[in-house]
């Protein structure tokens, strides 16, 4: 037992040792970061996507911004009003939710609508592909199809339909937009969870040139914007834009559309149906685009089941209140 | 108790403690079979060149002039050293022997291993054309050929080479019984 | 606690499902390093799986008293004691083959593995469990090892344990690739191909 | 060793590049060279990190251990030395240069475990330099860690655009590609290098 090479061992290691935890102890203690302890709470609320939806870097960005005062309570739209609502009672502070996002594809030309320009051997990489004349698609405006949004969504809500177009899950979708940044081509967007219609086109041309490359496209007709009974919808650069607010995604425009561009997300319509209260006066004959309703004047009309979309229209006109909407709807319409 | 301060710094000098004792046992345990093997390789790395099949040496003489070189277990040979004075100073000569006494190489010290002998000259002493001529041979082969042996003398330097040459015939003749055990089947001594 | 069988889960994870090098990928290192024969890989491996079962058990031993805030640098401790043990009993009883691992053996202390182990398992579980975790992994790492060592030799000098194998013209003028650099890294792409294909470790 | 520091520095830096050549540090490699931002970051945390290391463990070598004849505490003690050196040195960062912090910081915490900083501490003893050709060397190891990190991020982005079968994306491909950067990096051994 060489007892001298021991002690020397032992007070080498031990006291190298010991001056390394006493420097860990000081610096930990004189080195330690004020962080905000709200900071750390509002971290651990946020779900921790990462996705910047909230326009800061990520959820430490975004933590701090709203420790430090700068950033709105509400700009988390993954987490939406649930999370909001937490931040505030940290930041003791009232919170008015932010309205929850999904994320739609307005391209509806796929393989078979819309057909290759060229043969392209290039990555199978949408941003890559975008690089070489705007595409293979002979649509130059269209989604390219090579499922870049696939990747880069963070809940894996996107998969690559056979028809070359990405089919969004809505049910895991989190809208947190970062598929709509990456998108070289702009053929996603975010629209508010409750909207039912939207335009499913990007393309700036009109009629023919349109009608060369896609079947399916919106030729910038712009009947839509005349049937619209709200007015929601104007033309700008041979595209109708569609005034959320004002919408009351009563479906007219969809289903007046020559080229079917608009989509609608109901799962079903409800029919109209005129019980006897009905007086006759033909008001909803009138404001009735579709021609659904028929029945002589002065007496009780009848609504004709196969004609009617379900917009509604009539049933706000009526002056007795006579019709009321029946069938299933996925949401409810915005009756008066 | 497990979180506090002091207990932090503690358990870490409490582990360094337990680790420096330990560490320092083991150096103690196995310092002895280190150096045993450091030897080995240091042997081996000296008289490697003359008995290369040896893996094992084990001095036979007080003085370390000769050695028994083993493989394994079995005797395969011996080395032999001298220094006999050459031209500019002792030219240390290092031998193997196999076990019928015959030469199996021979390593002369270089210039770097202290040979003082004049370069170009006694020095090429060292070289393989002047060693190769001690392989195989027994003692009584090994003298230079003015004295009537077998080895050739390197021009202009016949010091040096009577040097080598009567070095290892003499310490092959002082230890003859060591190194020789089995007799050649047709040795015409 | 845990059930019996998943009890015998750590160990047998170990080997394939999550093999450390090869579906975990952490401990490449000495897997492209050492292998150039399969003789110095099972040495390494024995090294490396000694070091490895050591520090999970004494963690797991004695890790209630660990304090979080500074369990690393004493896993570092405890790791680095087991190396040095391997290290200088190596450099006494196996002076060629340490010779050959070079500055490996003390590398083992950064080893990706042991380190992972401790602070994900051996921190959180039983003596016996670790024990276990630390032997399947072990097996894991030395089976990959062995495979690696074995072929490399076998390309690279057409000897299996140094006895020969391939025929006398191979060995004569055998694929170098094998035992460079280049080469390690090409073997273990394809053996992480193999494994993908396989299926292991989804 | 009567390599003068320029050799020493070349022969790090290219002929024995510490990932290619020698295969140490090749966990952070794989693990952090999927892009190239990422790569500068934790070869910037390397170099700092590794420039310290081998000062300290030079200076506690020649000044403690090779004295006191503990030289089998040598392979404790410089872990032990680094660990603490990087937890410092992070919480020193995120105290007063935080975008530093940020932008290298995440990678501290993975340098414990790189295998390279501990390797350069044993070749510095092993090769017996004195304090100038340790630093030159540290040097010239991070320099060679950083080239090959970041040469490979390069690649390793073009890879994940590349149409490659299913079983050999990710790490199998990579591998090849590390081979194929490994075997050009062969052609360095003709110059001169540390055995």
């Amino acid at each position: 037992m060489d007892w001298s090479l021991i002690i020397k061992s032992l007070v080498t290691l031990g006291g190298l040792g010991l001056i390394l935890g006493v420097i860990l102890l000081i610096a930990s203690i004189k080195l330690a970061v004020k962080v905000d302890e709200r900071e750390a709470r509002i971290r651990s609320v946020l779900p921790g996507a990462n996705c910047g939806a909230c326009g800061y870097p990520g959820c430490d960005g975004y933590a701090a911004a709203i420790a430090a005062g700068k950033a709105p309570l509400n700009s988390c739209s993954v987490g939406g009003p649930e999370v909001a609502r937490k931040i505030g009672e940290i930041m003791g502070q009232e919170v008015t939710a932010a309205e929850p996002k999904v994320a739609v594809l307005i391209c509806r030309g796929g393989k078979n609508e819309a057909p290759l320009r060229f043969q392209y051997k290039g990555a199978q990489n949408c941003r890559q592909a975008a690089l070489l004349l705007g595409g293979p698609k002979a649509c130059i405006y269209g989604c390219v199809g090579f499922g870049h949004c696939v990747t880069v969504c963070p809940v894996q809500a996107i998969r690559m339909g056979e028809n070359r177009l990405p089919i969004i899950d809505e049910r895991k979708c989190i809208g947190c937009g970062r598929c709509v940044t990456e998108c070289p081509k702009g053929t996603l967007t975010l629209i508010p969870r409750r909207k039912l219609i939207y335009l499913a086109c990007v393309s700036h041309d009109r009629g023919r040139a349109v009608k060369e490359v896609c079947s399916v496209g919106c030729i910038a007709c712009g009947l839509c914007t005349r049937v619209c009974p709200v007015g929601a919808l104007r033309m700008e650069n041979n595209l109708p834009v569609m005034d959320f607010q004002k919408c009351i995604d009563c479906g007219i425009c969809a289903h007046k559309c020559p080229t079917k561009s608009f989509i609608d997300r109901a799962p079903g319509r409800p029919k109209a149906s005129i019980n006897p209260r009905c007086t006759g006066c033909g008001e909803c004959v009138k404001v009735c685009q579709f021609k659904a309703i028929e029945g002589e004047p002065g007496k009780q009309h009848r609504v004709i089941p196969e004609k009617c979309i379900g917009c509604g229209q009539c049933v706000l006109v009526c002056p007795v209140k006579a019709i009321d909407l029946v069938g299933a709807l996925g949401h409810s319409v915005k009756t008066i | 108790m497990k979180d506090s301060r002091t207990w932090m710094v503690l358990s870490l000098f409490i582990t360094c403690l337990i680790s420096a004792f330990a560490l320092s046992q083991i150096y103690n345990l196995t310092l002895p079979q280190i150096e045993y093997q450091r030897n080995v390789a240091g042997l081996k790395a000296a008289f490697g060149t003359v008995m290369p099949e040896a893996d094992r040496f084990e001095p036979a003489t007080p003085d370390s002039s000769v050695w028994l070189a083993f493989k394994g277990e079995t005797r395969i040979g011996s080395i032999i050293k001298t220094a006999k004075q050459g031209y500019g100073g002792p030219v240390p000569v290092t031998a193997g022997v196999d076990l019928q006494g015959r030469i199996v190489a021979i390593k002369v010290a270089s210039a770097a291993e202290g040979l003082k002998e004049t370069p170009g000259l006694g020095l090429k002493a060292t070289e393989p054309e002047f060693r190769d001529q001690f392989r195989g041979k027994t003692a009584a082969e090994i003298r230079l050929t003015k004295d009537g042996g077998t080895i050739q003398a390197i021009t202009g330097a016949t010091i040096t080479s009577r040097a080598v040459t009567d070095g290892v015939r003499e310490t092959l003749e002082k230890y003859r019984e060591m190194l020789i055990l089995q007799q050649e089947p047709d040795s015409e001594q | 606690m845990n059930s019996k069988p998943s009890r015998i889960s750590y160990l047998t994870s170990g080997i394939i499902k999550e093999n450390p090098t090869l579906i975990l990928m952490i401990g490449l290192c000495p897997t492209l390093a050492t292998t150039v024969t399969a003789r110095d890989a099972l040495g390494m491996a024995a090294a490396a799986s000694f070091v490895l079962i050591c520090s999970n058990i004494a963690i797991s031993a004695i890790r209630k008293l660990v304090p979080d805030s500074v369990r690393i640098p004493i896993f570092i401790i405890i790791i680095s004691t087991f190396v040095t043990i391997i290290d200088y009993v190596m450099q006494a009883y196996q002076p060629d083959l340490y010779r050959v691992l070079g500055v490996f053996v003390p590398l083992i202390v950064v080893n990706c593995i042991i380190l992972g182990r401790a602070e994900a398992f051996a921190y959180h579980h039983g003596i016996f469990d670790s024990f276990l975790d630390g032997l399947g992994k072990s097996l894991g790492f030395t089976l990959v090892l062995f495979i690696m060592g074995s072929l490399r030799e076998l390309f690279g000098a057409g000897t299996f344990f140094g006895s020969p194998v391939l025929p006398a013209a191979y060995r004569s003028a055998p694929m170098l690739f094998a035992i460079f650099p280049p080469g390690a890294f090409l073997l273990i792409g394809l053996l992480k191909a193999l494994v993908n294909k396989l299926g292991w470790g989804r | 060793m009567k390599l003068n520091p320029g050799q020493i520095f070349l022969a790090a830096f290219l002929v024995n590049n510490i990932i290619l050549m020698r295969f140490i540090g090749l966990c952070p490699f794989f693990g952090v060279s999927t892009s190239v931002s990422t790569s500068i970051g934790m070869s910037a945390a390397v170099l700092f990190v590794m420039l310290l290391a081998s000062w300290v463990s030079w200076v506690l070598y020649h000044a403690m251990l090779l004295p006191l004849g503990l030289v089998f505490l040598r392979t404790a003690v410089f872990i032990l030395v680094i660990a603490a050196l990087v937890q410092f040195v992070e919480m020193f960062l995120k105290r007063y240069i935080r975008n530093l912090y940020s932008a290298m910081g995440i990678y501290l915490p993975l340098i414990t475990t790189n295998c390279a900083i501990l390797a350069v501490t044993f070749f510095n003893i092993n090769y017996n330099f004195n304090l100038l050709q340790a630093t030159v060397f540290a040097l010239g190891t991070a320099a060679g860690f950083a080239l090959a990190i970041i040469l490979f991020a390069a690649i390793r982005e073009r890879l994940d655009d590349a149409p490659i079968s299913p079983a050999f994306k990710g790490y199998p491909i990579a591998f090849i590609g590390a081979a194929l950067v490994s075997l050009a990096f062969m052609g360095f051994t003709a110059l001169f290098g540390i055995s």
